[in-house]
């Protein structure tokens, strides 16, 4: 299951979706929203996706993990939109036989999706706004 | 040819636009792609980066563009 | 928290306990009871804890864990008594700013879980039972 | 003086019960503990290992016991 969606995230669905009676183990990473960022207070953040080449993009990412790895099951959830501090934006599960595979495979996942995934957030503080990452040496952007 | 781009994040910001028209040479790479778009959008060079993506996919400096083609500007990621 | 629990473990409060709003990453460890083991079928396994002991060493376990990795928030559930292929037998959950020390403290803390709590499980097969890892060059004790 | 020793895991199969009585001396440490422990139920000393418990930590060769202290017999563990 690869899902990019406005709606909050079922963290238990993505864990049943990725479990598999033959596994032993499964690892599960959440990505929330931090209440701070650069030392200052985030209010929120708006998330948005190039929706069909991010599905391509994380299809690709668990088809090297699932190379790499020996894995049994696999789920990941994206939300778009308005998220406030504390919501999930992102849930990665995986399962394998045994532990050590499936701790290695998630944090691959999370930091290839990190890399490649074309998903963007700004961050929204009290006095400007800032696309993350988007330009060198710009604390922000909007002030 | 005429290509329709898609816009995302800093670069829909930037172009003022969710879809933007640019015309380039039949046959054009995704480099001469760029420089065109760069002229007529030059805040978008100052970006730490900007991949292009064809048909869902990152295209490379060289690829030839076709008619039809799913164009969109890919600026720098942070999803997760 | 730290739980020693008969009842199915319920994996989304695992997670909320460990929650932060300062935190911007939670990994989640969930063991599973697999269906086969040595090659054979596994019908279930009886779980058992010296709760007390059990209780105490998880403790020191997350102190040396919180001393090495930057924690916000952390829960351990384990679950005793009789459990099915599928069910879930232990659920560790961290949260950190960034990523990388929720993974490795998660880790941290199953590995050291497995080595040092006063836990046991037996395994029942259609033709015998085992007390896991009690006794060397043993496949079955109980055929 | 009379210990009384909680069993878990296989340590119950072999003793049959869930807790023990083990005379040792006075001032008596884990290992001469277990020496008695092992000359009262010889099937103890085939395990993998076996750790002693001693008040909810796990105890050294090395450590005195007291009257009132609880203790355990661990058996190689196999939580999670």
């Amino acid at each position: 299951m690869i899902k990019i969606t406005p709606k909050p995230i079922d963290i238990q669905k993505v864990i049943d979706t990725a479990s598999s009676l033959g596994a032993g183990a499964v690892n599960v990473f959440i990505g929330t929203v931090r209440n701070t960022a650069h030392g200052k207070n985030v209010l929120w953040l708006e998330y948005e996706a190039y929706e069909a080449m991010a599905v391509a993009e994380i299809r690709k990412i668990i088809d090297e993990a699932s190379h790499r790895w020996p894995l049994l099951g696999w789920a990941v959830s994206h939300r778009i939109g308005t998220l406030k501090p504390g919501e999930v934006s992102v849930a990665i599960a995986v399962s394998s036989p045994h532990r050590k595979d499936s701790f290695e495979a998630c944090q691959f996942i999370i930091d290839k999706l990190k890399e490649k995934a074309p998903i963007w957030k700004k961050e929204i503080f009290q006095d400007g706004e800032e696309w993350v990452s988007a330009q060198p040496n710009v604390a922000s952007v909007y002030n | 040819m005429k290509c329709t781009v898609k816009t995302f994040g800093i670069t829909r910001d930037i172009t003022g636009a969710r879809e933007v028209e640019l015309e380039v040479a039949e046959g054009a790479t995704v480099h001469e792609f760029k420089q065109a778009l760069f002229k007529q959008y030059p805040r978008l060079a100052s970006l730490t980066s900007l991949f292009i993506a064809v048909n869902h996919a990152y295209a490379d400096d060289g690829q030839v563009l076709a008619a039809g083609d799913e164009i969109a500007l890919i600026p720098p990621v942070a999803g997760g």
